[in-house]
């Protein structure tokens, strides 16, 4: 996505365009004629904001924010005054966004505020499966759930219409599956909403105790009323099948349904919260068994249960994990609504383990290695770098959540069990997301810990997004950049030094000695990513077979482009290089006891 | 060290400047001692000399292993160029015999020591007593070979002739045995030439 | 040049081409060295004849490389040789004092020349006694030959390799400028008498073997390499097996055993000659050159009628303590001429049995001491009786 | 020790070529000598040179020490002086393989003189050079190799003097094979000195090793293990040139073999030059 | 509420079986370049489309896969099990991962004969062991897949002057076994590729398709063999002379496999033995000599 930079050519309305989930939510914020934009880069929401970036910038401000919790309070800001605004970031994001989430639910919306959530079942990168559904309810805000592209930007569209009707902020839900997919979406007109500005109504818009009083009763109202618009046709639609059985089902798990039982009876939801109460019980007065089919959580299921509906669900679908259309075939064979299907091609070798793993020329490798041959206590934060705990790495000892690190690592100080070096080690996107508050507490508190902030100059693990040490904005363009140096500086951290990261020896020596040092100490380990937000590539190593003793320390970096070789010995397998894979970083140089690492021709010195 | 008797001694100067093939003719003369049975000692002034230098071979002799090899008593001097004279006509005993190429003493053929005049050489701290100047032209005649520089070669046939101490075929012999190969004809020419150079005068002690 | 066939056995040599020929009679087959006047022609020769008989010779960047060199060449069982003056022989005193330590035969010339420093690189002089006997730092046992003559230093040539050899130690042959250069008639055939030696070699049980074992004569076997036994050779202080010790009881067993093998093997290692010294009453000691002009001295002094006689220290150190304490004992006068300022004088003094006189006669201007110079005064000394 | 010669054991032990009995060495906690040690012997084995035909000659320091821990003929001379005796050696016994280990002081220093005309000869014996910057035996000295600015006992306000380059001089001097290793890359510092022992000629090999106790301490270097990986990252291997902005490049060394030529070897020059002198030609 | 419409429009649409093509592969191999290509396709032709995949940790070596599900209406995003027509792979193991997905009786896997190894197949480094990389020769594959094609794309495409050009070689092969009209696979392939890249892609592409289009290819490549075993299983003795050692930490800081320690009177330690490889590294940087590896043979089992 890194042809974010830059506006390209709209599409015209009335066009067929085959798009990605995110894209169709960018394109529903820009035809809802939103003004305001935000996000914080999170798998798998960061398309939604960068492919915003493609729209003209005097249609709508796309902006990366610090951290999801500013990104809606800069949409909140907008719709305050009068704009419509969206925010988009991943379920998680929702965590740190929450606490406005929470009271600006009382407030209501002046203009219309969307967030566009997305959910990670089957966790394909997250840190959990929770199910924004469940925030919906305790927010007391309204969730959509569209099941694919056309409906990513038709219920995108809506949401803005029915926040500013119902006066109340509106979760849009995607999953990983829905934000990307690919299909034909058919366009719209951006449209005209009525021109506002702020409103003053303090007991509405400034959140004291008293006036919370006075807006909670209102919001429960309002909860009613949203619940019977989800049941109108529109949202909550009946698809007439043949049989007693009845399906209800939202979201992907719709599209699943469809495929394996096409001829069902199927309610399908598209606004799953406030519930559409009148909607379901309809439903299953015209059916005679009723199966609820929904990823995760038994929102739905429950919900019914609630009502006195008779109701199965979870009894034959799993609460983990993303579906398919294996997994709901198999829920409704379990069921007994579907015979058995002939076995599949059987595999007959277990599948090869192919694990993420750093990138060829990552700068973290080195960072690691410094931590392991310190044999510190490492506490990890959210980032590509999360893949250092595993093998061979294995540096890191902990890892929460966003921002966590620093917190964690002087909480282990406090503690004061601990024997080794403790270490806090985070990347640059993730310090200014949520690292300084903690590394300021470390300050106040004087932990002993030293903080190793890994700087790739981008938002790596989402793809390269910009943020506010780097110097540009979403839309490329340049911009104050912070000095992290001045900045831990700043919080008052008097040890601080700053190694290239490609420098192995001297990283190690600049942690050892941050390590030594009573108080926090902070090692800023500076090198650009290698991939993102360009490749950086240099001129290829090889392995002089010959020289190689087969010891294989250089697998120790856990670097993709080394392997084995075909070559034994000693009963061990010498290794080699991709060259196509290599970055020409030369950390593997630097850890080679045996000097068997080369340029290739191109990458000699002239 | 044998039993001290240096009986037959005789000790013998070639002396000149740099170039003159002084040393080589040292060592021709001890070759021609040996030949004749001696036991020779020789030695040489060892600084570096170039052309002009002060420059001399000494050569002791006797019938055994002389008792002292350096010269201190000189029987025979050859001079080949005045700057040589001064260091060593202090040495020369009584009786002894001296031959110094023509040039040196211009004039003269052969007398006392004291009757000659050699250009720039003071006499006056010389016991001159019964040495006497054999005055030959060693180099006209090495000139007249086409090679000044075997005037060596001429004074040691010269010397041969004068002093009658050695034979003449050991001196022959030992021009060409020692003498550069090449120019065998040339050397045996020269001692030759200078063999007959003294025309009887030869002295007898 | 002198020619190896024509004339038979007698021949004129200089004296440093006879010294080249005695080491390779000796069974010199590796010869270092580094130029310097007036011993270069040693360097000549060896570097002319020693492809001749199988052996090397290697130019070396300086003196001190030069008797590195040798002595490695030593240690990998081949005899081995260096020629210097007195610079270059004082740079050579470490790799001495190694060679002591270590017990490495080798031979070193030193073509004595006039000094201090850089002196008179020509003129002869007989400077560096002391410096044979005292020039390296440390007790150390030292042995140095002082040849009379052209053939004397063939004679000892041979004889320096054999006890160089046969007592593991190195052997210094001091030579006269003016023996070096001299040429004199010798006989080769009848100046090859002594059979020559070699180093006692190490033979036996591997695992046993002390590289620096007590001997009888003091002397221990030496190892060769690729022999088996695989020893450690090193200039620090070592025990009997070789490796370095501190140990006081050992460090004086094993220094005791190499200050004392000279004395046990003093039979060999002593050499001198005399004469007229029956009835002595002036007793001239004299070495190299010098003691050439002291023998016509005496001669003529006896010609004279004056009785005076002649010791000739040949072996210089260790030096014949025992017949110059008889001969001294007897004479009324002992006369030291020297081309020094005294120093086998002071020793002699010390030797002395008696505080009689020991008169100097010493020359330091480059020219050597005249017949008539001892003569005149031998003369003097009997015109005081 | 009786199995001396040809027959190697099968698998190798190091301490087969090694005089146990004066283990553990005297050298410090964690000097790089040690490694250097090792990669010399073990060479020595893959070559299937015998204790018997190895001949080893040290000089003086610490590097020196080395030659008593080996079985094998072992010379330990005065300092500076190693590759005299060596060349003496070996001009007399060619059928040895002659090691010559020595210092940064005692070959560069001292010994420089002997270490020029050694290359120049280039005479077929392998000198190893353990270079660690400093004179250790002695007390922690400035040596010819300490780096500008570094602290030693008689720098007490950082070196003034700049170093030299060993390597260079070696090859400027003519030793037809110049390499150089860090301790870290052991087998290639192993591979290195066997291509030095098998090439006909003068081998010089610069190690670079560490002295912790009396230099690296005195210059805050760190523990002996960061010694040996600052040298890793201090060096300059080929391959790094321009693939990246050199960014770690203290020492900037470079190592492996960094010059050969197919010059002739000494002993081989010496015989051609006399072969119409010696006897065995004339026949 | 005008979105309401909308979404009955298509309520209910006229059943079609729609094609399913599995495009699978490594992170960077270019598996959403392929699927782009066939979205486009189904753009020009008006087909509904469904591409599915997973980024994030997808790219950092990990494993790529894209469903690609066109026809006249599609619903689910993912092919199920035992419905994909064609699993094109680009890379051999990633091939037989998806092997379930197939249809049993018509499905056709095109798989580029290349293997990338993980580094998580390289971690096992205990004398004798094996590659992570597990695979399946050809022979054993045809028997229980209806269709193979195994190409070496990446010979072919390094031959037309682009290693990368891998996976239009691929597309060209797909190509082959699809209704598009070849022009039309041309114009996509130019559009989707980057511009510098167009000639050696399109050349690719042609390679690829010229290739399966033959009657009989005449030679096929040969795709991965499995690892067999080429060394025993050695053990390893590592000994330490505790009265040489002198605790300087070298090998407890340089042993790749972390399984050394000093201990209380700091002297090295074997802290796991069953992590030791015997690699020897401790051994080369040990500056006491105190350490030895021993290699000795395998004990036979009776």
């Amino acid at each position: 996505m890194k042809e974010a930079v830059g506006a390209v050519e709209v599409p015209d309305a009335g066009e067929r365009r085959i798009m990605m989930g995110n894209e169709a939510f960018a394109r529903g914020i820009w035809e809802a004629g939103a003004r305001v934009a935000t996000a914080y880069p999170g798998t798998p929401s960061t398309e939604i904001l960068q492919n915003l970036g493609t729209y003209p910038p005097e249609d709508v401000h796309a902006q990366w924010a610090t951290n999801e919790k500013v990104a809606l309070d800069v949409a909140i800001g907008a719709a305050l005054a009068g704009v419509r605004a969206a925010t988009a970031m991943k379920h998680v994001g929702l965590n740190v966004a929450s606490d406005s989430l929470m009271s600006q639910s009382y407030m209501g919306v002046n203009a219309g505020l969307v967030l566009i959530v997305c959910d990670d079942p089957g966790i394909h990168s997250s840190q959990n499966e929770q199910d924004t559904r469940l925030f919906g309810r305790l927010a007391q805000v309204p969730v959509l759930e569209p099941s694919d592209a056309q409906e990513a930007l038709d219920l995108t569209r809506l949401a803005f219409e029915i926040s500013e009707e119902f006066d109340t902020p509106v979760i849009v839900r995607s999953t990983t599956r829905l934000s990307h997919t690919r299909s034909p979406v058919r366009l719209g007109e951006r449209s005209k909403p009525p021109e506002r500005s702020f409103v003053n109504d303090s007991v509405k818009n400034v959140a004291l105790p008293a006036h919370a009083r006075i807006r909670h009763p209102l919001v429960i109202e309002r909860e009613a009323r949203l619940g019977e618009y989800a049941s109108s046709p529109e949202l909550a639609r009946v698809e007439k099948g043949t049989g007693g059985l009845g399906i209800v089902t939202l979201g992907s798990a719709y599209t699943y349904v469809k495929e394996v039982l096409p001829e069902a009876s199927i309610l399908k939801l598209g606004m799953p919260l406030p519930l559409p109460e009148r909607a379901l019980r309809e439903f299953s007065d015209s059916v005679e068994r009723v199966i609820v089919v929904e990823e995760l959580e038994p929102v739905i299921e429950q919900a019914m249960c609630a009502l006195g509906l008779a109701v199965e669900g979870k009894a034959f679908f799993p609460r983990t994990g993303e579906f398919s259309p294996e997994r709901v075939r198999a829920g409704l064979q379990e069921a007994g609504v579907l015979e058995p299907r002939p076995e599949a091609v059987a595999l007959p070798i277990d599948p090869l383990p192919r694990p993420p793993v750093l990138c060829a020329g990552c700068p973290h490798m080195s960072s690691y290695m410094a931590m392991r041959a310190l044999g510190a206590r490492v506490m990890g934060d959210i980032g590509c770098y999360t893949l250092a705990a595993l093998e061979p790495l294995s540096a890191i000892d902990s890892c929460v959540a966003m921002g966590c690190s620093i917190g964690l690592a002087a909480g282990v100080a406090k503690a004061g069990t601990e024997t080794r070096p403790i270490v806090a080690t985070l990347g640059d996107s993730t310090f200014l997301h949520s690292g300084i508050p903690p590394l300021i507490d470390a300050v106040y508190n004087q932990a002993d810990i030293s903080v190793l902030i890994l700087d790739n100059h981008t938002v790596a693990m989402t793809g390269g997004q910009d943020h506010a040490a780097t110097g540009r904005t979403l839309r490329g363009e340049p911009t104050h950049r912070v000095d992290l140096e001045q900045l831990v500086r700043a919080t008052g951290v008097e040890w601080v030094r700053k190694v290239d990261s490609y420098d192995i020896a001297a990283l190690y020596h600049a942690c050892r000695d941050a390590t030594e040092y009573t108080g926090v100490a902070a090692v800023l380990s500076d090198r650009p990513c290698v991939l993102d937000p360009v490749k950086i590539q240099g001129p290829p190593f090889e392995v002089e077979a010959a020289g190689c003793t087969a010891c294989q320390a250089c697998m120790n970096l856990s670097c993709p482009a080394i392997s084995w070789t075909a070559e034994i010995m000693d009963g061990r397998h010498k290794v080699e290089i991709d060259p196509i894979g290599c970055m020409g970083c030369s950390l593997c140089v630097q850890v080679c006891p045996s000097d068997c690492i080369r340029a290739t021709a191109n990458g000699a010195n002239a | 060290m044998g039993a001290s008797a240096d009986r037959g001694m005789m000790e013998i100067r070639l002396s000149g400047s740099g170039g003159q093939g002084l040393v080589l003719g040292g060592r021709i003369l001890a070759r021609a001692l040996l030949l004749d049975g001696l036991c020779v000692a020789q030695s040489q002034s060892y600084e570096p000399t170039s052309r002009g230098g002060l420059c001399r071979a000494d050569v002791v002799a006797a019938e055994s292993t002389p008792d002292h090899p350096l010269v201190g008593e000189l029987d025979l001097l050859v001079l080949l160029d005045p700057i040589a004279a001064a260091a060593s006509l202090e040495l020369l005993r009584d009786e002894a015999l001296v031959l110094a190429d023509s040039s040196l003493a211009d004039g003269f053929s052969d007398g006392e020591l004291a009757d000659v005049y050699l250009p720039g050489v003071e006499l006056a701290d010389v016991d001159l007593a019964d040495i006497k100047v054999h005055s030959l032209p060693l180099y006209q005649t090495a000139k007249r070979l086409g090679a000044p520089r075997v005037a060596n070669i001429v004074a040691l046939g010269a010397l041969t002739t004068l002093a009658g101490r050695w034979s003449q075929e050991a001196m022959e012999a030992a021009v060409l045995e020692e003498a550069p190969r090449r120019s065998s004809d040339l050397n045996l020419q020269a001692v030759r030439l200078g063999l007959a150079l003294p025309e009887g005068q030869r002295v007898a002690r | 040049m002198a020619s190896d066939s024509s004339s038979g056995e007698r021949q004129n040599l200089q004296g440093n081409v006879a010294c080249a020929l005695g080491a390779i009679a000796a069974g010199c087959r590796f010869y270092a060295g580094y130029p310097i006047t007036p011993s270069s022609e040693i360097a000549e020769q060896m570097a002319a004849r020693l492809p001749k008989v199988d052996g090397v010779f290697v130019q070396m960047e300086d003196e001190i490389a030069s008797i590195g060199a040798i002595l490695g060449a030593s240690v990998g069982g081949v005899k081995s040789m260096t020629a210097t003056s007195g610079p270059g022989f004082s740079l050579m005193q470490e790799g001495l004092g190694y060679a002591s330590q270590a017990e490495i035969p080798c031979v070193i010339i030193d073509v004595m020349r006039g000094g201090p420093s850089t002196g008179m690189p020509t003129r002869p002089s007989q400077g560096d006694v002391m410096q044979a006997r005292w020039g390296s730092h440390g007790d150390r046992p030292v042995i140095a030959l002082a040849p009379a003559s052209v053939g004397e230093v063939f004679e000892q040539m041979l004889r320096a390799f054999n006890l160089s050899e046969t007592l593991r130690t190195p052997v210094v042959v001091l030579i006269d400028e003016a023996i070096a250069h001299l040429s004199e008639t010798i006989d080769l055939s009848s100046s090859m008498p002594t059979p020559l030696a070699s180093r006692k070699v190490a033979t036996g049980d591997v695992a046993g073997f002390l590289p620096y074992a007590a001997t009888d004569d003091g002397v221990p076997a030496m190892q060769c390499p690729g022999d088996g036994y695989r020893s450690h050779m090193t200039g620090l202080t070592h025990g009997e097996d070789g490796f370095p010790t501190q140990d006081p009881a050992t460090v004086e067993r094993v220094m005791r055993q190499l200050l004392g093998k000279l004395d046990r093997n003093m039979e060999q290692i002593e050499c001198f000659e005399t004469l007229e010294c029956d009835d002595v009453d002036v007793l001239v000691v004299a070495y190299g050159i010098t003691a050439r002009a002291a023998r016509r001295a005496v001669v003529s002094a006896r010609e004279r009628g004056l009785r005076a006689g002649l010791l000739r220290p040949i072996t210089l150190w260790p030096f014949p303590e025992r017949r110059f304490r008889e001969l001294a004992s007897s004479a009324n006068t002992v006369l030291i001429p020297e081309m020094n300022a005294g120093q086998l004088c002071v020793e002699l003094e010390r030797l002395c049995p008696h505080p009689g006189p020991v008169v100097r006669l010493n020359r330091i201007d480059g020219e050597c001491i005249s017949p008539r110079q001892i003569l005149e005064q031998i003369e003097k000394l009997h015109a005081h009786d | 020790m009786t199995d001396s010669d040809s027959s190697l054991p099968a698998s190798f032990d190091i301490r087969d070529y090694l005089r146990t009995d004066l283990f553990p060495h005297f050298m410090c906690v964690g000097c790089g000598h040690g490694i250097a040690l090792r990669c010399l012997l073990t060479a020595v084995h893959e070559l299937g040179i015998s204790k018997d035909e190895l001949a080893v000659v040290s000089g003086i320091g610490c590097s020196g020490r080395i030659a008593a821990y080996i079985d094998a003929n072992t010379l330990h001379v005065t300092h500076g002086r190693p590759l005299t005796f060596a060349s003496g050696l070996k001009l007399a016994r060619p059928d040895l393989t002659v090691v010559v280990v020595t210092g940064d002081g005692d070959c560069l220093s001292i010994g420089g003189n002997h270490l020029i005309h050694a290359c120049r000869r280039n005479l077929d014996i392998t000198c190893l050079m353990l270079n660690n910057e400093v004179y250790g035996m002695t007390g922690g000295q400035v040596s010819p190799t300490t780096d500008e600015g570094r602290y030693t006992t008689t720098t007490p306000l950082g070196n003034h003097e700049p170093s030299f380059d060993a390597c260079s001089i070696a090859t400027a001097a003519g030793a037809s094979l110049v390499g150089r290793e860090i301790t870290f890359q052991a087998p290639a510092l192993k591979n290195l000195i066997v291509e030095a022992i098998s090439h006909p000629g003068f081998g010089f090999v610069e190690v670079i090793s560490d002295c912790t106790e009396i230099y690296g301490r005195r210059n805050d270097l760190g523990s002996s293990t960061e010694m040996i990986l600052s040298q890793k990252s201090g060096m300059r291997p080929e391959s790094y040139g321009g693939a990246l902005d050199q960014p770690f490049r203290p020492g900037n060394w470079q190592t492996g073999v960094l010059s050969r030529s197919d010059r002739e070897e000494y002993a081989a020059a010496y015989r051609r030059r006399t072969r119409s002198a010696r006897p065995e030609e004339q026949t | 509420m005008s979105a309401s419409s909308r979404l009955s429009d298509r309520a209910i649409a006229p059943q079609a079986t729609p094609t399913n093509v599995l495009v699978v592969g490594v992170g960077g191999q270019g598996v959403v370049m392929v699927s782009r290509v066939l979205a486009k396709l189904c753009e020009r032709n008006g087909l509904d489309i469904k591409q599915s995949e997973v980024h994030g940790m997808a790219k950092r070596g990990g494993v790529v896969f894209s469903h690609v599900r066109f026809g006249e209406r599609v619903y689910s995003p993912t092919i199920p099990e035992g419905e994909a027509d064609i699993v094109l792979a680009m890379e051999w193991a990633e091939g037989l991962r998806w092997l379930p997905f197939l249809k049993r009786e018509s499905g056709g896997l095109i798989a580029d004969t290349q293997r990338i190894v993980p580094p998580f197949s390289c971690r096992n480094r205990k004398r004798g062991a094996l590659h992570g990389y597990q695979t399946m020769g050809l022979e054993e594959l045809e028997e229980v897949v209806a269709r193979v094609v195994a190409v070496d794309a990446t010979g072919v495409a390094s031959e037309v002057g682009n290693r990368r050009a891998a996976n239009t070689v691929l597309l060209g092969v797909l190509s082959s076994m699809l209704d598009f009209d070849p022009s039309e696979w041309r114009e996509v392939v130019a559009e989707v590729v980057p511009p510098k890249t167009i000639e050696a892609n399109l050349l690719g592409f042609e390679r690829g398709r010229e290739w399966a289009l033959q009657e009989t290819r005449a030679e096929l490549p040969t795709p991965p063999e499995p690892e067999r075993p080429t060394h025993a299983a050695d053990r390893v003795e590592l000994e330490i002379v505790e009265a040489w050692c002198k605790g300087c930490d070298i090998c407890v800081k340089v042993c790749p496999e972390r399984c050394l320690e000093l201990n209380g009177s700091q002297v090295a330690v074997l802290r796991d033995p069953a992590a030791c490889s015997g690699c020897r590294v401790c051994e080369w940087l040990c500056p006491d000599l105190a350490i030895h590896v021993r290699i000795l043979p395998a004990q036979e089992e009776h």
